[in-house]
């Protein structure tokens, strides 16, 4: 949002080219959701991919309704402190004008917003997958998408007291990652560990799947960080080109920090890497000169690496590890804006390095009130939930999977041993099939 | 006791299931396996290379039963696995010293007996 | 087409902005068909994954010649009632100059229309994969490209006689999922049922195929539905956002209907709502307004999902169930159209609801001939192809499998047990490899 | 960039249609690595996938990071015959401003561009696949980026003396295909056949991977080769519209192949048809007709078909057929502009069909002198590398499998037998886990 | 000696993996298969189609023991897969004649006791 | 007649399948399984999770045959599955009491040779 003040002047008119983009950029986000499914799915046993996998595809369908009643206005109308006003609810006003200082049709703005809140409540879960009942779930979408995603989208991107104050946040290190992250560690905290976490080796049944979701997961990205200029201009284009440079060296630093430690380069480790790097720059892209991102690639490894491998030595059982590989990357992307904006590059402001403290504090500031919000609404929601429905299946369920306990399917069936109910009402005596056991 | 193995082609495993469950047997166990016999080898092409498939897929059946319940088994096996083409599979019978059913600690005739629901 | 009668009068010239998007989308959509590969190869049972895979990428061969040569011309050339002409056949004035009065060069709207009867002509694959032959559906999916697509594509877009009369038809109610849905059927019925259809269970091998198929094809049809205002304009935007509202609903409303019906959400229902709703979608997208795009998600999910369910207890083995969820959902969207059409939203003509009551006239029009041509037509076809050529593989075939008799390979090859049969002329005496069985 | 002469003149300004489009062709050439990784992975044995994968997951990294230091400068800096300078290195200078004639941001050049010397580097790593260490082909990558890619760009787009001389390359026959073909078979003979490369059948584990992979790379390759106009103009919508007819008139011709060869089509067939028709049309695409790129698509089928077929009865174990697929269709491509382009549509030069016999031997000069570098920098850089670091996995690694060995990994984890070996701090005396074996 | 073959649940293979650990038996295969006994049957959706599935996934075990050994493995079969419900699964003993290890052609007992590193 | 069962390590399957067929034994099934033995563990990490891998993949044929047959068997399995270092696998031999054709209901010897095309 922030990207705009400069440009408030100008008149604000449609341009066909930064729409042509910003289609583009919205459908890559969406995409990202179903790429962030098949990565989850295969980070999981075998007999919870569906389920996993469904959680992506819930967020899609209950954030998405609720951004288009009153989550978007919620995020973006006026300049409330905490939280926007109900203006746009029911996607009152929201047209074919361009929004604000925009030069997009409000629809697209809005859409494009929308797949943001899609992807963060998926995120979420990766913190509860393997255990959590889809029901309440769903129930849990919906409610943190408003209680926690709107709020902090309108802290960060929509006129709240963060960006009035001066946070710099190019797509989302606030209410995206940060959001995430934080809430996983809570959600994870209330529904608790796996039974079986911390005694047998819990291992991702398809890494191929890990490796495409995290490349499905980059692709996207271009779409996340180079849509949130809006448009073509400087902003967007810079923060596209980190989001190549970024990832690059990330993998490669942590290709070297996997070699120390294990002495192999693993695959797992290297599609975490994509998104780790993907994150750190995602606050930053539009700020920072490329060769800052590169460095920022580099430097954002260390703390998640170090807390993916130390993670699993508590008992937190933080599934897939929403806070080291987003919370925590976002974190240091908001930071290092603090550091090393450049007016130069983002017409905008410097970071400290270039004689702005102001703005290392204000990213302090975010990297501060996000968390702690995220934490305890989070925690609060999900404890009141709990108090009028079971969140976590029973052992037993756990035990059997996922997959046929809440879906009642299983993701790789072979059909044997499957016994026919629905009779065909068109054949005439349809020959019986196997029934064994059925006493 | 003993312990009968059915090779059988895994198109007909689901009429296997069903012919052994009107013979009144309950436990069953079965898992896939490749087999080679007497059927032609498939050829195969994956790019440049070409190749005979010297395996086909079956399903093999474990079936431990009490002396009376051989015959039926057998009987049901050949019912439900047979088309008359070579590669139907086989059975075989093997000599079944001890069964226990783990839950309970039950050994022999009474293990290999479910409990009826 | 009729999207553009508004601006006829505007001189025509390309726009970079319009042109960007629309390559973007015509990319899109052809991605579509991949991942239709992917959704049914996921639906079937692993022997015959890499026929049904094969079915899409054939089409995609066969109908892209075949829409080249002369199918392109027979839909766009003209304002013929049923046919177009050859003027533009074999690519002839294809060119860099706008199309009509279009803002986008010739060459791309001729790709982008190319990538739609690409698609349709997979689609109807879906009914008869398990057991059809695969060289006689390539023959058969290139004239039905001609005989089906191309016709129907010219009344519903290319001048025919229900697009002059007045049908609204966005992105192809009438020619793709109208078309493909009672084909299907007609094909189900002439090529005839699985041989173990209604006696055995047959199983979706894959579900995470199916779902990430699904995701693509959401994904592409941001291009599908967004591409067919030609450009950036109005049109384009309010059908691409719808194409993310609707499909959210459609997706809601299943996991309510499973729940009802079997207390679990599904993801392979889950997987068929993405669909349902996008093609809910495709023909009213630019015509109603939001509100209304997510009542249709809503009010598509019903008879769909009932086809869906009481399909099966039929002896039609429409196998991929193309018609609950392209033929039944395009016209729920084309009949939707006539009744919630908003002139405020489209700039071209009201619905029912909004007292115009011919637009109704004109849908339900294009809801009876259309279903009526496609399956008479597809029906005649083949049924005079199987008097030349068998249609179907043996009952030995299909018990083995269409993988290893159609294309003589196997999805997921071990390779244990395979004997090299190309020696290697370069080797002196390479060491004879296991030869089993070979009597 | 020989596209851009004809508009030197027109004074440069950024285009928002342009951009726009050029940033989604980005996205779309490094979504093509991902694509390839996943067909690359599909086309190995089970136990080699995660290997395979990485090194195409390895080259985003390494490649990502030379091109930003110094291999964009080499390949882009200046007309020097041989090899551009040093002036863009570290990306000094490298901004918002448009790169020299086009219209587009020089980031947006930069990152594009980046995205090709990526995928070269992942392409080369099919001819070592299933043996060569991970290690060896990061430091490999490396290398190869800037003493072969960067040249060879160099040579083709950047103002070597190939372009210069007058050569015609679209999208990269040149520095892309030759280059990756002819070094796959130099690195094929430098690292040896795998251990049972002609005695045992080495058959693919993951036919959908391929195909989905392929598809994949198709639908990124409307961003290669559409974008490489560097915008909306003639050139790119010519080369992207021929980018969907030459790959489905390939997959016709091989359709025909197969069916004469072994009297079934096959699957990965196809997906090799995708790609051999997707390069056939890179270098020739914004030159040439539809109608010419049609005929390319069916010509381009016959050598690389020959190829892929004889090869695996020699010694040499190209293990993918890069030269087949990428270094064939690519040389085929190059010669075909010297016969067929037409200055009618690309408003720049005729080939020798059109009257203009210097272009065929421009681009036969091209066609000799590329594979003849690329051949000899790979074989030497490689036998050196070997003088320093043995480049191959020991025979028990390679029976084992790379993924265990080289990443410590499995694609495919079950979990059964895996014994926890990090102890949880956190829960007090966790019950041991089964450590069957540890005597 | 003697072929002890156990089939148990599949969530429970790591702890039998252990209990026979425990009970010094060093060798072991184990497979996944499905089986059918007194369990209920899962009911699963797909589409329209409602299917009873009437297998349930099972890891099966085979060991190969001295005779002395052979209670010991039962027990340590029984121990790690028992959970009382129904589907614990079986354990089946069949007499073993011959027994090689292929690596150095050792028969019978000394085979079935693998090198202690 | 006999069973004899052989596990050996899967990258040995096809040479193991040739010495069979060079010891004219024709009819065969294999099967994939994980074993434990002497083997040592392989350590995999997956992002913060190390473990140990105790189970080594292994292909499981499973040969009936007649008793004249047994030891030439043994011999190809052995000659076909070995490689000297530790993980090559067992060879165990049960008694095997009836043998089925399915497709003739032809039984034992006959049962176990395989039709000669
Ligand atoms: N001697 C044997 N030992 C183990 N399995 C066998 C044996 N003979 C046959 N089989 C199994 O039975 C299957 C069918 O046998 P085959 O000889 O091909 O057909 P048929 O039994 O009809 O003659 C084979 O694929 C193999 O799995
Ligand atoms: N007679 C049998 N032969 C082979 N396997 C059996 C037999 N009976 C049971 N099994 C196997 O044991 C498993 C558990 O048996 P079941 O009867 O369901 O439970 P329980 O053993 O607790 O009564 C079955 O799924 C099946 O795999
Ligand atoms: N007692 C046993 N019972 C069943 N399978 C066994 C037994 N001992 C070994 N195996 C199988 O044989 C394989 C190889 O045995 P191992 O002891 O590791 O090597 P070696 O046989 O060369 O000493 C094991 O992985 C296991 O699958």
């Amino acid at each position: 949002m922030d990207t705009l003040t400069p440009i408030l002047a100008a008149a604000a008119r449609v341009d066909t080219g930064d729409t042509a983009w910003m289609l583009t950029a919205t459908a890559l986000v969406l995409f990202m959701t179903i790429g962030l499914g098949l990565f989850y799915a295969g980070l999981v046993r075998s007999k919870n991919t569906l389920n996993t996998f469904m959680m992506c595809i819930g967020a899609m369908a209950v954030a998405g309704i609720t951004w288009a009643l009153v989550g978007y206005s919620l995020a973006f109308d006026g300049t409330g402190d905490l939280v926007g006003g109900l203006g746009y609810a029911f996607l009152k006003d929201v047209g074919f004008e361009p929004f604000g200082a925009t030069t997009i049709p409000h629809l697209v703005f809005f859409a494009f917003q929308g797949t943001f809140c899609i992807i963060t409540v998926a995120l979420v879960s990766g913190a509860v997958v393997e255990r959590m009942r889809f029901g309440p779930f769903l129930i849990f979408a919906a409610l943190w998408s408003l209680l926690v995603y709107s709020v902090l989208a309108h802290w960060g991107f929509g006129g709240g007291w963060l960006i009035e104050g001066g946070t710099l946040d190019f797509a989302g290190g606030i209410a995206v990652e940060m959001a995430s992250g934080f809430s996983a560690l809570a959600a994870a905290l209330v529904v608790g560990a796996r039974k079986d976490y911390g005694r047998q080796a819990l291992l991702p049944h398809n890494a191929v799947f890990v490796l495409l979701g995290a490349g499905i997961l980059w692709f996207g990205w271009f779409g996340f960080n180079g849509g949130s200029g809006f448009g073509t201009g400087n902003a967007g284009v810079l923060a596209f080109t980190n989001t190549m440079l970024t990832p690059a060296c990330t993998l490669a630093t942590w290709f070297v920090l996997d070699l120390i430690r294990g002495r192999k380069v693993t695959a797992i480790g290297a599609a975490t890497a994509i998104v780790v790097g993907c994150v750190g720059i995602t606050p930053a892209g539009g700020f920072i000169s490329p060769a800052w991102a590169m460095v920022l690639g580099v430097l954002v490894t260390f703390p998640c690496y170090a807390i993916i491998v130390w993670r699993p030595r508590t008992r937190v059982d933080e599934t897939l590890d929403v806070l080291a590989a987003h919370g925590t990357a976002g974190l240091v992307g908001i930071l290092f804006i603090g550091f090393f904006a450049q007016a130069d590059w983002n017409g905008i402001s410097d970071g400290l390095v270039y004689g702005n403290a102001d703005q290392l504090l204000w990213q302090t500031l975010a990297a501060v009130a996000t968390p702690a919000y995220a934490f305890v609404a989070t925690f609060l929601l999900l404890k009141l939930m709990g108090l009028v429905v079971p969140l976590r299946a029973t052992e037993r369920e756990e035990a059997i999977g996922m997959d046929v306990t809440q879906h009642g399917e299983e993701a790789y069936a072979s059909g044997e041993g499957a016994i026919l109910v629905t009779t065909e009402a068109g054949l005439e005596g349809p020959r019986p099939v196997a029934q064994p056991g059925a006493a | 006791m003993k312990l009968v193995i059915g090779i059988v082609r895994p198109e007909k495993a689901n009429d296997v299931l069903e012919a052994l469950y009107r013979a009144e047997v309950r436990g069953v166990s079965m898992s896939r396996v490749q087999g080679h016999g007497g059927e032609l080898d498939r050829v195969e092409t994956y790019r440049g290379t070409t190749v005979k498939m010297g395996l086909a897929d079956k399903v093999r059946f474990e079936v431990a039963v009490s002396d009376e319940f051989v015959d039926a088994t057998i009987e049901a096996l050949c019912e439900g696995a047979r088309t008359g083409e070579v590669g139907d599979g086989k059975i075989f019978v093997v000599p079944l010293e001890r069964a226990v059913r783990i839950r309970t600690g039950e050994t022999d005739k009474s293990a290999v007996t479910p409990v009826v629901k």
